[in-house]
């Protein structure tokens, strides 16, 4: 049993609980985690990137003495012109190199990624000698056909051509229907370990996520019900504050 | 002396004709100055407009979080100006929420200019465009707390958006009478579409912006990629084509 | 919001010339070589050595926009304030630690700093990491499980033909997903797997060959044209 | 439970949403999980990696979708390291290296030694650095997450350059890490790629799988119980050290919630819309 873990779990439990408590109405415990989240996580990457500044920058100069890299030094210094009131336009030059060499990488990549390996993927036989695959095969190739006519934008949707971009949205929609579909599947898997978490269940990968073992990781509804009796105390103190309106907010629909 | 890689030389080839069929087909366009095909639902929005002035109650936008270098906010900005437009000429409340500091300034000045336009500077008050955060969530829960306060009309979300969509459009939904969504996040569509009475579906989004802006040069950008989509089509109907007798030449040649 | 067409002053078109020639370096180097000449995918690599240098550079850009939005919150005292205060010490004490006990720490084998500091703020690093971040993060996500739930039932109706094949795609996939459809009947698996693999994939596929070709004339134009935003 | 109140006020769904997910995880139940191709692809092609070829594993995904990838890279490194295969670790996420280690401590590491074996490089802030790898690790990372010189590790004595790498797979939560892949690895140096999505994204990688771009696909966790039990099968080990499998039953459960949400919310609303059409 490690202390530091068993105060990590509870730490943590409350932590899941003042987000969630958004759920029940927005207040200060939850407006306090997602300014600390904020500050943690800028924080965070601010090490991240002075270290990669290090890395990249400063030890081929220091460590490898290549003085050909304090060119870029300088230029990446002028990013920080825009802060001041006289020089600010200076943050144009290192911004046009950058936006200069992604243009040049995005142009052939996109294109060959995105364009030619998509179109030559779908040259695939009409007729497999398969019922199956024959299927597959025309709804696949028709499909795509069909959807790419409803993104063709100078001609009105109407008449014949308008019967293909219409079979064409449907398959879009189809499209759209089981990114839905797996976007239940990607939301139901976070609130599962969040549970997972909250109870002190033993298939919590509390080792793999940092937060101790799963000894400590019992612990956990204990934090829980020590939350739910402070929650409780505020909303009554809260209720009392305002004894005319009522307190939660009603969501109607007009 | 200079030659082309193996395996990339269909690539090189295949990116010339693309560019030079849609430059063709984008000046052949602003020539003849024509328009991208209309998006169902763009004209109702004029009575919608209108319903919320008579109803007293806000009509409300929110651009997204994307920065003013992306294409979806850029698109979303051509948006609110339409929509700046008719709120202030049927004097409907118009209340703008930002999530980056740059969008902010912009939105800022098409408002007040929309008013100035009309003649009305003082009637812009500065709590009609409020700034709200960069972080997603932050943004999404202040978004959440002015619809349920505001209790808008018409909810506008367009834009680039993530994760936070969810949230915007049933919070959205359950308190405006008409919702109108568009993105090019395919992830994120599925809620436009489910919750919106009118959503534009990835590239609509551009060609309401091409719709908005009578400019010949934005048109015949929209228009222009209509060339490779066009080869695209063509392309894939003749390998698919020759692919079912056999013969692969098409595919040979495209990988070589 | 047809941007006026302002005529590029000099320095505007320096940098034009520079957006150009880099740019258009960057997409040739991927279909040609001048072998004897000079190796152009040694120059590029070069090139791109100096420019990760020079990105790096701005790692601080992030963090003084943020510190001054919250600075000016604290001093004009607007309604969260107190909150901004939180969030900068949070900025802080997380940066300060993350540079001495994380996988980012300046001085991992404690040459400069000393060896008891980094032992000292190790498990503080780890805390802050670990017990604080990784839980508020995976708990504000979890709170979309949620809403999709309650949109479920409040938002997702079949108003019209297309919500309702949007609809009937969508519960399809679901069913298909849930692991114990397979044991009422493994046709459920085979038809979600069916509809990922050949409609969506077609769908999916006529997105993304046009929006390639958005992307890719957005680039071009670009090479040739210095003022953004239009 | 009067529909309207559940109309009017989304909480009593909250509620519901809590409870079916709570009873089967009390209840500890385990269910089989049929396996999606896209996640036997991945696996099959792991297995059949020639040893000692060298594996890159990319963890580009914020803390916030932890639950749903972070089991995957458990399970496919715990299956990496049971093969002679070595392994470098990046990120282009920067919440990426400290999820590596916390993976690395979890798992069964049998004899492999870092520096030889496995090597953790840590953070690539841009695609510069991606697209300048393939040509020489150490010139791009110089220095991996303990502080070693990269160019003294022994594992990039053998691989100087991630062209040499056999597979690359990139857990990613936003598609810009693998389209980058995508793009710069295979588009220049023909380095086969898989990804573990989360789910959102899963479908719109369909069209590279299809296209042979991707070797692999895991979905979300369900990918990676499947993973889990596969490993299982062969290996006769590894059950539960993701958490995956024991989610399974309520991930059913909480499916056909939904299900039933949506079937329910559309049954009110079209009652609602007839009695109201037969008043007019």
């Amino acid at each position: 049993m490690n202390p530091i873990d068993l105060i990590g779990v509870w730490v943590g439990v409350f932590i899941t609980l003042m987000v969630l408590s958004f759920l029940y109405k927005e207040n200060p415990f939850f407006r306090l985690t997602e300014y600390a989240f904020i500050g943690l996580a800028a924080g965070y990457a601010l090490a991240a990137s002075l270290r990669l500044f290090v890395n990249q920058a400063l030890n081929p100069i220091f460590v490898d003495g290549n003085l050909t890299f304090i060119v870029p030094v300088i230029l990446g210094s002028l990013f920080y012109a825009q802060f001041t009131k006289k020089y600010s336009s200076l943050y144009r030059l290192p911004l046009s190199l950058a936006i200069g060499y992604g243009l040049g990488v995005t142009i052939w990549s996109v294109f060959a990624t995105f364009f030619v390996k998509q179109v030559t993927a779908t040259m695939i036989p009409l007729f497999t000698g398969n019922v199956l695959t024959t299927l597959d095969n025309v709804v696949l190739v028709a499909g795509t056909i069909l959807s790419l006519s409803y993104f063709i934008l100078h001609r009105e949707q109407k008449g014949v051509w308008g019967g293909f971009t219409k079979i064409g949205k449907y398959f879009i929609l189809a499209t759209l229907g089981a990114v839905f579909g797996s976007t239940v599947l990607g939301r139901m898997a976070i609130i599962i370990q969040r549970v997972q978490f909250l109870l002190g269940n033993a298939s919590f990968p509390w080792r793999a996520l940092g937060m101790g073992t799963a000894t400590e990781g019992a612990y956990a509804p204990i934090a829980v019900v020590a939350f739910l009796v402070i929650f409780g105390y505020y909303l009554y103190r809260e209720k009392n504050k305002q004894p005319n309106s009522g307190t939660t907010s009603k969501v109607t629909k007009a | 002396m200079l030659e082309l890689i193996p395996g990339r030389i269909a690539q090189a080839i295949l990116l010339v004709i693309v560019l030079v069929a849609i430059y063709e087909v984008a000046r052949f366009a602003s020539k003849r100055k024509l328009k991208t095909r209309g998006i169902p639902g763009l004209e109702r929005i004029d009575e919608w407009i209108k319903e919320a002035a008579k109803l007293n109650r806000s009509v409300f936008f929110t651009p997204g979080t994307g920065g003013i270098t992306t294409p979806d906010t850029l698109a979303a900005l051509a948006l609110l100006g339409y929509v700046a437009k008719h709120c202030v000429e049927h004097n409907a409340r118009l209340l703008v929420g930002n999530s980056d500091p740059q969008v902010q300034q912009i939105t800022e000045d098409m408002v007040k200019s929309a008013y100035a336009k009309a003649g009305r500077e003082k009637e812009y008050t500065p709590d009609m465009v409020r700034y709200i955060s960069t972080r997603q969530f932050a943004y999404a829960a202040g978004i959440m707390g002015i619809l349920r306060r505001e209790k808008p009309a018409v909810n506008f979300f367009v834009g680039d958006f993530q994760a936070e969509a969810l949230q915007i459009a049933e919070t959205g939904r359950g308190v405006a009478i008409y919702q109108f969504g568009g993105t090019t996040n395919t992830d994120q569509l599925p809620f436009f579409m489910t919750t919106c009475d009118q959503t534009l579906i990835g590239e609509e989004l551009y060609t309401a912006q091409g719709y908005l802006t009578s400019d010949p040069e934005a048109i015949s950008r929209l228009i222009g990629p209509d060339a490779g989509k066009i080869l695209a089509i063509l392309l894939i109907l003749a390998g698919a084509l020759l692919i079912t007798f056999g013969n692969s030449i098409l595919i040979a040649l495209m990988e070589l | 919001m047809s941007s006026d067409k302002k005529k590029m002053n000099r320095g505007d078109l320096g940098l034009q010339v520079i957006i150009f020639s880099l740019g258009f370096f960057y997409a040739i180097v991927h279909y040609i070589a001048v072998p004897g000449i000079v190796d152009l995918q040694a120059v590029s690599d070069q090139l791109l050595a100096y420019l990760t240098a020079m990105l790096t550079a701005a790692f601080a850009i992030g963090v003084i926009n943020l510190t001054r939005v919250h600075v000016i919150n604290i001093k004009r005292k607007r309604a969260t304030w107190r909150y901004s205060i939180i969030l900068l010490v949070c900025l802080f004490a997380m940066a300060i630690f993350s540079m001495i006990a994380s996988p980012y720490a300046l001085d991992p084998q404690a040459v400069v700093i000393p060896a008891s500091v980094i032992a000292f703020s190790t498990p503080i690093w780890e805390f802050l990491f670990y017990k604080i971040l990784v839980n508020i993060n995976s708990s504000i996500f979890s709170l979309l499980a949620f809403f999709i739930a309650s949109a479920a039932y409040r938002a997702f109706k079949a108003r019209s033909l297309e919500s309702t094949i949007l609809l009937a795609a969508g519960l399809l996939v679901v069913l298909g997903q849930a692991p114990v459809a397979d044991l009422v009947w493994p046709g459920f698996g085979a038809i979600r797997d069916w509809i990922l693999a050949f409609p969506n994939t077609a769908g999916q596929r006529g997105i993304l060959i046009g929006a390639a070709l958005g992307i890719l004339v957005f680039s071009v134009r670009r090479l040739f044209r210095y003022p953004w935003g239009d | 439970m009067a529909i309207s109140s559940l109309k009017s006020d989304p909480r009593l769904v909250y509620l519901i949403l809590l409870l079916v997910i709570t009873v089967p995880i009390l209840s500890n139940a385990v269910i089989a999980v049929p396996i999606t191709p896209t996640t036997r692809a991945l696996y099959d092609f792991i297995q059949n990696l020639p040893p000692n070829s060298l594996v890159v594993e990319s963890f580009d995904y914020a803390t916030s979708v932890v639950p749903e990838l972070h089991p995957q890279a458990i399970v496919v490194t715990q299956h990496i390291f049971m093969r002679p295969l070595k392994v470098l670790f990046v990120a282009l996420d920067n919440n990426g290296p400290p999820l590596t280690d916390a993976v690395l401590d979890a798992i069964n590491k049998g004899n492999k030694t870092y520096g030889v074996d496995y090597a953790t490089l840590g953070y690539i802030p841009n695609t510069a650095t991606l697209i300048g790898m393939p040509s020489n690790i150490a010139q791009f990372l110089p220095r991996d997450t303990r502080g070693n010189p990269t160019a003294s590790l022994p594992i990039i004595k053998e691989f100087p350059a991630a062209k040499d790498a056999a597979f690359v797979i990139t857990f990613d939560d936003d598609s810009s890490a693998l389209f980058s892949y995508l793009q710069y690895w295979q588009g220049s140096f023909n380095i086969s790629v898989a990804v573990g999505a989360t789910a959102t994204i899963a479908p719109g990688f369909m069209p590279f799988y299809n296209s042979g771009q991707l070797v692999g696909v895991l979905i979300s966790i369900r990918g990676a119980a499947e993973y889990e039990s596969l490993l299982n099968q062969q290996y006769n080990c590894c059950l539960g050290i993701s958490g995956a499998s024991s989610a399974m039953v309520a991930l059913s459960a909480s499916h056909m919630l939904i299900i039933a949400m949506v079937v329910f919310g559309n049954a009110a609303y079209f009652i609602s819309r007839r009695t109201s059409k037969r008043e007019k």
